[in-house]
This record gives structure tokens, sequence and C-alpha cells, in this order.
């Protein structure tokens, strides 16, 4: 019952520009790891990969991603980043009753208000880096927040999340400014925020944008003028990227930093003999999801969506980076989340040594409460 | 038609017939949205020589339309799509009143702010989704009968759509005002001491040509069930006017060969990852060093009729 | 007869297929007035462009001083001392009157003074400050003539330079023309209105179809008055 | 249709930028005569024309149009009026053949030009007529050829000749037989005198014979302003006109 | 009344600086574009790309050669500069006589392809650019804290804007290229070697873009896509001061910068937006632009 006789897992992610360097090949070199580590054949079946860019356009990614289905029998669709792109494909691939394995979209609704039973959502999601980041910053004492957000959905539901999180510790929204994508200069946000006089400027944006706001918040003097900057979708490479003279001291939570424990730093090594540098944790998840999509499979013995999501909920996860893991019903995947720190440059001891961690946040807290998602399948 | 252009016409035909039985028709519906797009762009840029740096406005608004009338009112796909036209027409109207009066770059720039704005309300209204879109529109069925959900039925539609909007084009350039408006591009001064009230004709050219912009913008939203800034973004303006010059500028067919390389460019190299945009690149650089009247242009230049050829440059 | 100053033999000239001169042989001696005379299409413009080499496609030969000029940039072949007064006349609408006045460099010393060429052109002194193109049709005309009276060339080339002027104006550029003359300069004039060409002129060659059909000396224009009438139909 | 002048002007005055070009002119052309406006470079004569058609709004003073007043109308309107003109710099359609350039000036008053539904077969009655006008100013062997390559003559002709096409009332002729050979110019000069039988020319010329041969008033401006007015005969004995403009011995 | 609008008189103050140092960048970018379209008729779609060439240029010479800041901004323009010689002498040199859509194609591919090279090179993320150590730090305005170096960033445009502008206005050399990109022809049979006026003349305006490259470097994100995202408003500005005309895009910059600063505040959400307006309401009111010679 393995359609077309082979398992394709199609990768389908920014190749090209905003996200190409936390997915982009990076994500095609993981899967195939894990289809490596899992064995050549699942049943006696091949086991094949594609790839392709969906340059973070809905209509572009949907436009593939039907082809793919329709006319190259692939079978799940792995990684998406991009939030809209995400929330398009989801109900196109329920609709073909295939499987979409999501590590580097943000958008919370994925298991929440647009959930379909063949989502699972991997790595993180906006509530996870909100709870993290937002809660640690709060209980740290920075309790009043002013929002620097990106005037786009993400950046809204970042805020958003954030917001609740911060009130529900405690803490108080002063206010928010609403700038533009792709915003090249924030020196005006930035002093909008400083006189908002809040401890903390919450960055509810992306990409570049959030180097931007963080690289000109240290020339202003922001940081050294006693408020704190917590960044609310910050990877690893947006710190390469500002240097640790300017990024220092900043705190962010992700799921996966390649020098936690000796079994990342393996990882990491094998990673890196392909591409050249560390892996992200978008980069990280996919290999974990590809590799419990096939035990799935393993399990059922066939390819058709519902079936193999339903045995993906049973079985509990355990990969490199994630211990007793689990899909929830949502197909919200539940894990430990990590909040850091960006080191400074004196502790630093090489190229890419950014981070020191600063707390565990375990999977039950670190994620929406079931019920709260709003997610129509989901009982009870 | 002449003869060779009947010819090519027929060829065309049995193509759009035979295509889908070969090749993918979700791609082929995608290749012909944008044909009809480029179309539409070329009548004002080949045969007015105005060059709209705006028309994304017109392709993208008619897709929200049609995407959120068939959506939310749950409107039959013909009526949509008429709608859309209509949005494409009215929009065209009011930016073309607009911009109608200034020559050359300035039009094109004046024609860019516009849309921008639209782009701007696009991304700020709220029925319009932000970057995530009008999502998961429902195909219906044309008439109330055919269900489009089936691809087929869905391309032959389009496939009609496009043929009657060709030969519309077709019409338009080859009838009484479509040889004033070949005057006004040649020397409009000349033209007005003729009595003819040019920005009228420029207008009416315009409004023509985002109208058939929105026929194609409301098609696509139909075709991928999905409305998004995509299609507003400037980049998008940048597009059609790279699919006209590849296909070439003036020529009747050329903006369909330039639709279709593009489209199959960005629908083959997808797999490519990284190298995407270099490719493309490398392609355009080729394209106006090597042919520059484009494919079509190029083809006509050599074996066609002299003074066939369309008239690359001038001011 | 000394070695001419500029002598043409055997000159083609095409604009993309179209072959527009067929083999034109003159020559100019230093210090002369020659016109070239002829209907309209008959090669005049062309041959002048061919000479100043801005015309891409030309063959043959094109001697000036002695050396050959095809071959050569027209930057080049105007540093040797040779200045062209197009039929368009070319003034430059991002240049004020002054700036297009003084656009060309000098090649050459001994070109006009200012002075000496607002004596000839008193519109023009009173327009300095206006845009180029917003002179009138003839002001236009004089300027285009005006500012290569200053940059020293020995030859000049001129291209129905009393097209749209007034009679009065007409007469001005009769003298300019003669008392170029005086100072030693060698004019190359094209023509339509002979009757003014005759009033300047040395020798008077006849285009027709981008050749010379026929070569008449001014001092006996009298007898060969009829000839030419037919030639040029007037 | 109001009293002998077809056109008139009342104070007319065009002034740029700190510079007056056109002052106070009061311009009278009597129907169905060869009129002549004449006068040293810069004296005003162009501006004067793109005043009468609207191509420069008037700093001061009135158009009447056979007895209407015109000053605020549109150019393509005062065209149609049947006030048309030509270029001093020439105008062609460049791309177009030379019957199509024609055409396009015929078939304005089709009425059709709106039309984009109409196939341009629709326009095929049209072609007899082209190809007359065509013949009349001796373009007979260049029909097909396309307008933008023909000699600067050449084009002058066909200029005329579509200007002729619009049927004017009248005519406004700026320099017409500038950059032409003696041939054309008789030709051209012919062709005018024949049209002019039942409607009005107002032409600027330099060429004085051409102007004595053709035309039955001369205006002579002079720096904006009206210095004589009269036939031929007279203006040319007019010592400031021949200060001004003809000079001594013919040019 | 600022009170009514909720925003205290100095807090406005120190906006209105933050727009006039933003409009110094506008500035300097654009000007190079205008001197490139006002003397080629070419619209530099690479502009961006180069800028982004110039601030990559300050990142390897820095990594690689030790070159600092200050070696940089000498550096940057030359390398970046003789690239764009190269293209001129290569392609461009091939379309002055042709539409501008041909120009602007061409260019656009050739953006395309170097920020695909570069993004391959070095990922799309960015690379890391310090403050050199002599301009960290700023003033205390009492109103603002006004960083060191944006004021250098606006020091140094005024210079070069001005600079320009006095050859190009002013000299006799900027007579020939004006006159040039009406009628190369003609003023090439007056004696001047055009064609290499018009090479000089891209490369220098390429130059111009790098320079502002390595302005940028320390403050904004150096990435492949850094170009990508500013060249179309650049474009803009370009285009409202009067395409071409050097004082237009100087003075447009700059006032940009201040409007788009208050949008900042006022509608922050409409601050990429604004421009566009502005362009479309100046050029209904004057159709080539605020300094633009209509034709
Ligand atoms: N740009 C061009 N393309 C094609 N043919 C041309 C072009 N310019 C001129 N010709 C042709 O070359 C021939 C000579 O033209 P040229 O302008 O030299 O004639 P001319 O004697 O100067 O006429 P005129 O007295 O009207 O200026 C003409 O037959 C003309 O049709
Ligand atoms: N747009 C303008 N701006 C400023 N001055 C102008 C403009 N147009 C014309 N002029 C000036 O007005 C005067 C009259 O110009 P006009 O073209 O009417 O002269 P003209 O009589 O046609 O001369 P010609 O016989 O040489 O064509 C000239 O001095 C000219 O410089
Ligand atoms: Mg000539
Ligand atoms: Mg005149």
């Amino acid at each position: 019952q393995i359609s077309g006789d082979v398992v394709k897992i199609g990768v389908l992610n920014d190749q090209s520009s905003l996200y190409a360097d936390i997915s982009g090949q990076g994500s095609v070199t993981a899967a195939r790891m894990a289809v490596e580590d899992f064995g050549a054949t699942v049943n006696g079946k091949k086991i094949e990969i594609v790839f392709a860019d969906h340059q973070n356009k809905p209509d572009v990614g949907s436009n593939i991603a039907r082809q793919w289905i329709d006319r190259d029998g692939v079978d799940t669709i792995v990684d998406v980043p991009t939030s809209s792109v995400a929330l398009a494909l989801a109900p196109l691939i329920k609709e073909k009753n295939k499987v979409f394995l999501n590590s580097g979209a943000a958008s919370s609704d994925l298991t929440g208000k647009a959930c379909q039973t063949t989502t699972v959502h991997w790595t993180y999601d906006t509530i996870a880096l909100s709870k993290g980041t937002g809660g640690a910053v709060v209980k740290a004492g920075g309790d009043s927040w002013y929002f620097l957000t990106a005037d786009y959905a993400f950046g809204h539901a970042l805020e958003r999340d954030t917001a609740e999180v911060v009130k529900a510790a405690g803490g108080k929204v002063l206010g928010q400014v609403r700038h533009p994508l792709n915003t090249s200069d924030f020196s005006s946000f930035l002093l909008q925020a400083q006189a908002s006089k809040a401890k903390v400027i919450g960055l509810a944006n992306a990409g570049g944008d959030t180097i931007n706001s963080i690289k000109q918040a240290a020339e202003f003097g922001i940081v050294t003028g006693g408020q704190k900057l917590a960044g609310l979708l910050v990877f690893v490479t947006d710190i390469h990227a500002l240097g640790l003279q300017t990024a220092q001291g900043l705190q962010l939570t992700e799921a996966f930093y390649w020098d936690q424990n000796d079994e990342t730093r393996a990882f990491t090594k094998r990673f890196e003999a392909v591409m050249k540098k560390k892996p992200s944790m978008v980069q990280a998840g996919v290999y974990g999801a590809v590799l419990h999509y096939l035990k799935a499979i393993k399990e059922v013995n066939t390819d058709e969506g519902e079936k193999v999501v339903a045995q993906m909920k049973k079985m509990p996860i355990n990969d490199f980076m994630t211990k007793n893991g689990s899909v929830r019903e949502d197909g919200r995947v539940a894990r430990d989340m990590y909040l850091f720190e960006v080191k400074k440059p004196s502790e630093s001891k090489g190229a890419w040594d950014y981070y020191k961690p600063i707390r565990t946040i375990p999977g039950d807290e670190a994620y929406r409460p079931l019920k709260d998602g709003g997610c129509s399948f989901v009982k009870g | 038609m002449d003869r060779a252009t009947r010819i090519t016409f027929a060829l065309m035909i049995v193509a759009l017939v035979a295509a889908p039985y070969i090749l993918y028709p979700v791609f082929l519906m995608k290749v012909l949205c944008f044909a009809l797009f480029a179309c539409a762009f070329n009548l004002l840029i080949g045969y007015v020589g105005l060059l709209s740096f705006g028309h994304a406005a017109f392709f993208g608004s008619a897709g929200y339309v049609t995407a959120y009338t068939v959506k939310m009112w749950g409107l039959t796909p013909e009526l949509g799509i008429l709608l859309g036209v209509l949005t494409g027409a009215g929009l065209g109207l009011i930016i073309g009143w607009l911009a109608i009066r200034r020559q050359g770059i300035y039009f094109a720039m004046i024609t860019l702010a516009l849309s921008q704005i639209v782009f701007f309300y696009a991304v700020q209204a709220p029925w319009t989704g932000g970057e995530d879109g009008i999502q998961s529109v429902p195909r219906g069925r044309l008439f109330g009968l055919i269900d489009l959900h089936d691809s087929m039925a869905m391309y032959f539609t389009v496939a009609t759509i496009f043929v009657l909007a060709f030969l519309f084009i077709y019409r338009v350039i080859h009838s009484p005002f479509g040889q004033v408006l070949k005057a006004i591009r040649e020397n409009e001064p000349r033209a007005i001491s003729l009595g003819y009230e040019t920005d009228r004709y420029k207008l009416l050219a315009f409004v023509l040509s985002s109208g058939l912009a929105g026929l194609a913008g409301g098609t696509k939203s139909l075709v991928f069930q999905l409305a998004s800034l995509t299609d507003v973004q400037w980049q998008m303006s940048g597009e059609v006017v790279l699919m006209t010059l590849v296909g070439g500028l003036g020529t009747i067919f050329g903006p369909i060969v330039g639709a279709a390389v593009i489209v199959t460019m960005q629908n083959y190299l997808a797999e490519f990852g990284s190298w995407v945009t270099i490719i493309q690149g490398a392609i355009f650089v080729v394209c106006v060093l090597t042919f520059r009247r484009g494919i079509v242009g190029e083809i006509m230049g050599r074996f066609g009729p002299k003074g066939a050829a369309p008239t690359g440059g001038g001011h | 007869m000394a070695e001419p100053l500029l002598s043409v033999a055997d000159l083609h000239a095409f604009y993309g297929e179209s072959h527009a001169l067929h083999g034109m042989n003159f020559d100019i001696a230093a210090g002369e007035v020659v016109t070239l005379l002829g209907r309209n299409g008959a090669g005049k413009t062309t041959t002048l462009k061919s000479i100043m080499g801005v015309l891409g496609q030309r063959r043959g030969s094109i001697r000036y001083q002695g050396q050959e000029l095809i071959g050569l940039s027209s930057n080049a072949i105007a540093r040797r001392g040779i200045a062209w007064c197009p039929e368009e006349r070319g003034i430059f609408a991002s240049l004020d009157v002054e700036e297009n006045l003084m656009l060309p460099p000098t090649v050459r010393p001994g070109g006009m003074s200012l002075d000496e060429i607002f004596t000839l052109f008193p519109n023009l002194k009173e327009r300095l400050r206006s845009q180029g193109t917003k002179l009138s049709g003839g002001e236009q005309q004089m300027l285009a003539i005006a500012r290569i009276l200053r940059t020293g060339a020995t030859l000049l080339l001129l291209d129905e330079p009393t097209e749209g002027l007034a009679p009065v104006i007409i007469q001005q550029i009769g003298r300019v023309i003669a008392a170029l003359k005086e100072r030693g300069f060698t004019i190359l004039l094209v023509e339509q209105n002979f009757r003014f060409a005759a009033t300047v002129a040395d020798r008077h060659y006849v285009v027709e179809h981008g050749t010379v059909v026929d070569m008449i000396e001014n001092r006996n224009l009298a007898q060969h008055l009829d000839r030419l009438r037919e030639r040029l139909g007037v | 249709m109001a009293g002998e002048h077809i056109l008139e002007t009342q104070d007319l005055t065009k002034e740029f930028t700190g510079f007056v070009a056109v002052r106070k002119v009061n311009l009278r052309v009597r129907r169905h005569t060869i009129h002549a406006l004449i006068g040293p470079n810069g004296a005003g004569k162009t501006t004067v024309f793109n005043l009468l058609t609207k191509f420069l709004r008037p700093t001061a003073g009135q158009i009447l149009y056979n007895g209407n007043d015109i000053t605020q109308s549109k150019p393509a309107a005062v065209a149609r009026s049947g006030m048309v003109r030509s270029f001093q710099i020439s105008a062609v359609f460049p791309h177009l053949s030379v019957r199509e350039n024609v055409r396009i000036a015929l078939q304005r008053p089709l009425g059709t030009s709106f039309h984009f539904w109409k196939p341009e077969r629709s326009l095929e009655s049209l072609h007899a007529r082209a190809e007359q006008l065509i013949d009349d100013v001796g373009l007979t062997q260049f029909r097909t050829a396309i307008a933008g390559e023909l000699p600067y003559g050449r084009k002058r002709a066909l200029e005329i000749a579509t200007t002729l096409a619009l049927e004017p009332e009248l005519m406004l002729l700026d320099e017409p037989m500038a950059g032409m050979g003696g041939e054309d110019i008789t030709r051209i000069a012919e062709l005018i005198q024949t049209v002019a039988k039942n409607r009005t020319v107002l032409m600027v010329e330099h060429n004085l014979s051409v102007v004595a041969w053709l035309c039955d008033t001369i205006t002579v401006l002079q720096r904006g302003e009206i210095l004589a007015e009269g036939p031929y005969t007279e203006v040319s004995q007019n010592p400031a006109v021949i200060e001004a403009y003809i000079g001594t011995g013919h040019g | 009344m600022f009170e009514l609008i909720g925003i205290p008189p100095q807090a406005l103050f120190g906006q209105l600086l933050i727009g006039l140092i933003n409009g110094a960048f506008y500035a300097m970018l654009s000007l190079g574009l205008a001197v490139i379209f006002g003397l080629l008729n070419i619209i530099n779609f690479t502009h961006g790309a180069q800028y982004m060439m110039g601030a990559f240029v300050a990142y390897l010479a820095l990594t690689y050669l030790g070159v600092g800041y200050w070696g940089a901004l000498i550096l940057a323009p030359l390398l970046v500069g003789a690239f764009g010689i190269l293209l001129e002498r290569t392609m461009l040199h091939r379309l002055y006589k042709l539409d501008h859509l041909y120009g602007l194609l061409l260019t656009f591919g050739i953006a395309l392809i170097v920020e695909g090279v570069f993004r391959n090179e070095y990922g799309s993320s960015g690379l890391p650019y310090a403050i050199p150590a002599e301009l960290r730090g700023g003033y205390n305005l009492g109103f603002m804290f006004l960083p060191v170096y944006r004021a250098w960033v606006v020091l140094a445009s005024v210079i070069v804007c001005f600079g320009t502008w006095f050859v190009i206005e002013r000299t006799r050399l900027g007579a020939y290229l004006r006159a040039a990109t009406e009628n190369p022809t003609l003023v090439q049979a007056f004696g001047i070697n055009v064609p290499r006026m018009i090479t000089l003349t891209y490369g220098f305006g390429v130059a111009l873009a790098a320079f502002a490259g390595v302005m940028a470097a320390p403050i904004y994100q150096v990435s492949p896509l850094m170009g990508a995202n500013l060249i179309i408003i650049v474009f803009a500005v370009v285009v409202i001061g009067g395409m071409g005309s050097i004082m237009g895009a100087i003075v447009t910059g700059f006032s940009l910068g201040v409007i788009e600063g208050l949008t900042k505040v006022f509608y922050p959400e409409a601050s990429n937006t604004v421009i566009f307006v502005i362009m479309a309401i100046v050029l209904t009111i004057k159709p080539a632009g605020l300094f633009g010679r209509s034709a």
C-alpha cells in the first residue's frame, strides 16, 4: 500500500533568501541523514528525496506542492519555513491525504485554528518562543515591555502570544510600534521604544529586521542605557551575522543548539562534513521529523497521510535532540525548549561558540495547552 | 489575420488542446494566466508605447476580489472572475486617469507609485488576510454545472478564457482605434494636431489593458485557490515586463512565448535551489545582449516580411 | 594644382541595407568654398556625415591633409580640424545658450572671439541664459553655426545653414562665409538655395543619387545656368 | 458664418519667463485668402502658430475663429473645428507607411476611432482618397514606403498631404518649403494654390519669392509685434521691413 | 500642539534629526543612480547589488586583508567601480541607443547574478561588521543621543553630494556629460572621446554606490539582499527629484528622510509606502519631478 512503491519525501523551503540559511540545503542534508540512519528502504520500498524553493511565496509553494503530489507522487512535504506558505499548504496536503511535517514555520495557528489531521508541527512555534523568552525575561525582572513588531501576520502573532505570556507572568505592556517588513533603519522606532521607558524591548520580527534592530539598538546606546532587548524569533545564524560584540547579553529560546551535548555535537560533526556549517534548530528538526515519519510508515505499512500521522501520534519520539517527546493530538510536537543567553566576546572560545544555557523549559509547559488552541478535531 | 498569423494561431489552438494530455495541467494553467497577463500588458507597451510598472495592482487586486467573492459570498466562478475584471478595469480607470498625462519613465513611475499604494492597502486591509492571503478558495461549478475541481475541466475553462481574450486583443490592435494608438505612439503632437484627444485614447487603452490583467488575475486565483501578496507586489509588475520583453515586445504572440519561457524556467529551476536567481539573471542578460527584439521578434525579423519586426528602442 | 586639402574618392555609404552613396568623387583645395548641390535625398548630408565619421558603414577613401580619415573615430577626425554643422542643428536642450556656444572644445588657435560672434548674431547675445531648444528655429540655426566658428577648425562642413533663415540673416551668413574665406578657412557647403550658393562659392558639385554628376566653376556659372537648373529641376 | 474674417486675434500676448515673445498682436485673416506671416528669426511666428492652435496658452488676449472665442479650447478640439497646422520641424509617423500616414488623418471623420471592436478592413474604403492625396503631392512612387526613411523634403510633402486629408477650412503652414529643392518648392507652391481655392491658408515662410507669388496679404512680425501689413508689393517697399527683414539685394 | 498629537516637542526634534540622517543616506545612494541615469540614460538596477558589494568588500578586506574601515572607504569604491567599468565596456555600452527598458532589464539580470553568487558564497543572513573604534559612542544632545557614526554619515554624505553636484552642473566636464546624454554622436563629432567619458562616468556612479555600501556596513545588516530591498526606494527618490537631476536627488533624499521619519512616528505601518504617496503626488503636480527638465 505504498503508493508508487516508493516513499517520496519533498523538502520544500526557502533556498534563496531570508530563511535559506536556517532551512535551505541544510534541511535537505538533514533529511538525507535521517534516511541514511533509518536505512535506505522501508518495508522493502525505496525512499527518495526531492527538494525545491518556495521563495517564501504561498502561491509558488502551493504550486510546487500540487505538482509534487499530483504528478511526482510525493508522500510527505517537509520543513516549509514562512508561516504564510505553511498555512497555504496544510489544507492542500490534507485534501490529498499526504503528510505535512513542518519544522521551519513559526505560526502556532498550524496546530490551532488552522490545524489538520495530517499536519505535524515539529520544532517550535510562536507560543514556545514567547513562553520561553518572555517568561524568563519577566522572571528576571523585566516586567514592563514595549514591542517592535513587523507589520505582518507572523509579527502580530508573535506580539500577541508574548504579550499574553508577559501579562500572565504579572508584567505589563507599555505599547508597541508596527514597522513594515524589510525596514532598513530602526533608529526612529528605537527612539520611541526608548521614550516609553519600558524595561524590555521585545523584537517581534525576523531576519534582517531583527538584525538591524539589534545592531542599531547597540549603536544608539539602548542597552547601555539600561533597557534590555528580547529577540522573540532569533536564530543562531542571526547571532553570527551580528557578531558577539553587538549581540552579547541577548536572551533567546531555541529547540536545539549544536554545542549542547555529545549527541548534538556528533550530529553537528556529520552535518558539517557536508554543509561546511553548523545546523540550525530547523534543520535538526527536519532530521527528527523524517526519522519519526519513516518509523511510523514501517509500523502501519502505508503512506496514507491520516493513518501515518495517527501512528506518529502513538509513538514516543527519541532522537539526538528530542528526549521522550510526543506528537500531541493537535499535531504539535511536545518537547523541551531551551533558553540561552548570547556570550560576551571574552567568553567565546571560537567560531560559532555563541550561547550559554540559562534554563530548560519542559515540554508540557513550553507549548499552548491543547484545549486553548481552538483546533477543530481536538475533543474536550 | 495575415497568413503567418493564421497558421501560428492554428498551431497554438492545437497545442492548447493537446498539451494537458502531455504536460501537467496546473502548470499549463499557470502559463496561460501569465500569458494572458503579459498580452494585456503588451497591449499597452507594445502598441501605445506606455510602460506601466504597476500592472500587478490590477492583476493582484482582481485576484483578491475573485477569491473573496467566491469564497465568502459563494459566487459562481464566472461571476467571481467578472468582478475581478471589473475591479481591474475600475482600478485602471482611476490609476490611468492620474497617470496618463505623464511621459515615458515618469508614467512608469507614477503607475508604480499608485500600485504600491494598492499593495499597502492589501497588506493593511483585514479582508485580504495580510501575507497569508485568502486561502483554500473553492473553484466551484462553472455556470453552476461544470465542477472545476476536476483539473481538466478547469484547464479547458482557462484555455477558453485565454483564447477569447487573445482574439479580443488582436481585434483591438487591428481596429480603427488600434490605428490611432499606433499614430500616438509614433508622434503624439502630430496626432493631436490631426484632432485626436490622445489622452482619451490612451486612457481607453489603459483601461482595456488593466481589465484584461484583472481577467488573468481573477482566473489565476481560482486555479491556485489562493490570492496572495505576491500578485500585488512590484516584483510582479517587473515579471510581466520581463515576460513581454523576452517574448518580443509589440508582437502579438511574443508575450505568450515569453510567459511560457519564464514560468517554465521558474518551475523547473525550482529544483536548482539557490542557483535559480543566478540562472534567471544570466538568461535575462543573454536575452538583452543577443536577441533583443525578443524570441518572437527575432524570428519575425529574420524570416518575417520586412518591417514586420517590432521596433525595439526609440525614446 | 597642389595636393588638395580634402579629397574624396569612390566613397560609398550605407544606412543598414540601404545604399545611400554610390562612389562620390570630389576634392577641395585649401581656402576654397565649395558647395554640394542636389535634390532632396541626393546624398549631400550623407556625404558630410561620412567625412565627419559619424556614419559607421562607409567605403572608399577620404584623405584630409594627405591622411586617410576612413577608419578614424569622429572625435579623432574633429581633432584634425574639421567641424560640422548638422542639418537638424543639434542644439542641446539640457544646456543653456551660452553652454551650447562654449561646448565644442577649441581644436586649433585662430577661432572667432565671442564678441565677433555676437556682432554677427545679435539675437544670441540677448538669449544667452535661456534653454537652447527654447530658441526659435532660426536662432537655433545661428547658434549651431556660431559654436563651430569658435573652435578654430580649418575645414567647416555646413549642412543647409540658410534653411529657415530670414533674408537679412542669410545675407549675414553670406558675409560670415566670405569673412571666413578671408581668414583662410575652407568650407564645404550643402545647399538647396543655389542663388545663395552662387554668392559665396568658388565651385559647385552637383550630386545625384549618391554620386557627383557635374562640377561647375562659379565664375562661369552664367553659361551653365540652364544645365544646372535642369539638373536641380528649379 | 460670421463675417469676412475667418480668424481674428485681439491683443494676443505671450510671455515666457521674463521675455515677451508675442506682444499685443491683432491679426485678421480674410476668408479664402493666402496670408503670410513673415519676420526675422525669433520674431514670434511659430509662437503665434502655437497660440492659435492652442499648443501654448496666451498670457493675454483673445482668439476668434469663425466669430467664436476659442481662447480656452483644447488643441484637438481646434483641429476638429477645421483649423489644422503643420509643424516647422517636420512631423510624420515614422514607422507607418506613407499611405497609413494619410489614412490616420482620413479616418477621424468616420467617427469610428474609438471602436476597438471594428476590423481594420472598415478603413479600406479610405484608400482611394488617400492615394489621390499622395499623388497630389507627388509621392506616388512612395505610397508603401516607410515614412521615416523618406528624405527630408519628401517628409514635408507627406505632411502637407496629411494636413489636407482633414479638409481643413483654415490651414496653418509653418515654413512648408524649408529644406526643399526647387522642384519640390514649385510643386508644393502650386499645390497650396490649388487647395487654397475654397479654403484659407496662413503660412510662415522665409522664401520671399514664394511669398510674393502666393500670398494675398502679408503680415510682418518683429520682436513679437506687427511691423507692417498689406500686399507683397506694398510691404516689400516698406523701408522698415527692408531694414529689419528683407535686406538689400534679395538673399 | 505637539502634545495634542501626543509627542513631546524634544522627542519630535529627535525624530526630525534622525530623519535628516537617513535622508543623508538616501541622498548618497540616489546620487549615483541619478548620475548614471542622467548621463547614460540607463536605469541602473544593479545599483543595489553594487551597494551591497561595497559593504561586502569592506567585510572581506577586514577579515582577509586586515584592511580597516578607512581603507575600505577607498578600496571598495575603486574595486566595485572597476567592476562597473567592466560591465559598461562588455555589456551596457551596447544599449545606449535603445529604450530604457533594455538597460533596466540587463542591469536587473546582472543584479540577480551578483546577489545570487554572493548568497551562495556567504549565505543570506549576513555578516558582522562593527563600527570603527574612532566613531563609537555618541553625543548627548539633551533631547536625544546622537551616535558619532551618524554624525559622520551626514558629514560625508553632504560633502560627496555637493562635490558631485558642482562637477556636473558647474564645470565644463559637466557640460560635456550633459550634452553627451542628448546627442553623443554630435558631441563626439566636436572632438570629445564620448565612449571613454561615459565609461568613466558609469564607474564613478558605481563607486558612489560602493561608498554608500561601506558607510552602511557598520549600522545595517550586511547581507546579499541588503541592496535589493533598497533599490526601489532609492529609485523613487531619483524620480521624485526629477530623473537625472543631481540637485533633485540630493534635496529629495534629505527631505524624504525627514518625511519618512515623521511617518514612522505618526503612522509607522506606512513608513515604506509614504515615499510612493509622495511620488504620486509630485508627479501629478510636476510631471517631470521636482527638478526635472520636462521634455
Ligand atoms: N536614417 C536613414 N535611414 C535610411 N535611409 C536614409 C537615412 N537617412 C537618409 N537616408 C537615405 O539616404 C539618401 C540620401 O539622404 P540625404 O539626407 O543625404 O539626402 P540630402 O541630399 O541631404 O537630402 P536633403 O536635401 O533633403 O537633406 C536618401 O535617399 C535617404 O532616403
Ligand atoms: N518655450 C519658450 N520659452 C522661452 N522662450 C521661447 C520659447 N519659445 C520661443 N521662445 C522665444 O520666443 C521668440 C519667438 O520664437 P519663435 O519660434 O516664435 O520665432 P519664429 O518667428 O518662429 O522664428 P523662426 O523664423 O526662426 O522660426 C524667440 O526669441 C524664442 O527664443
Ligand atoms: Mg540633407
Ligand atoms: Mg519658427
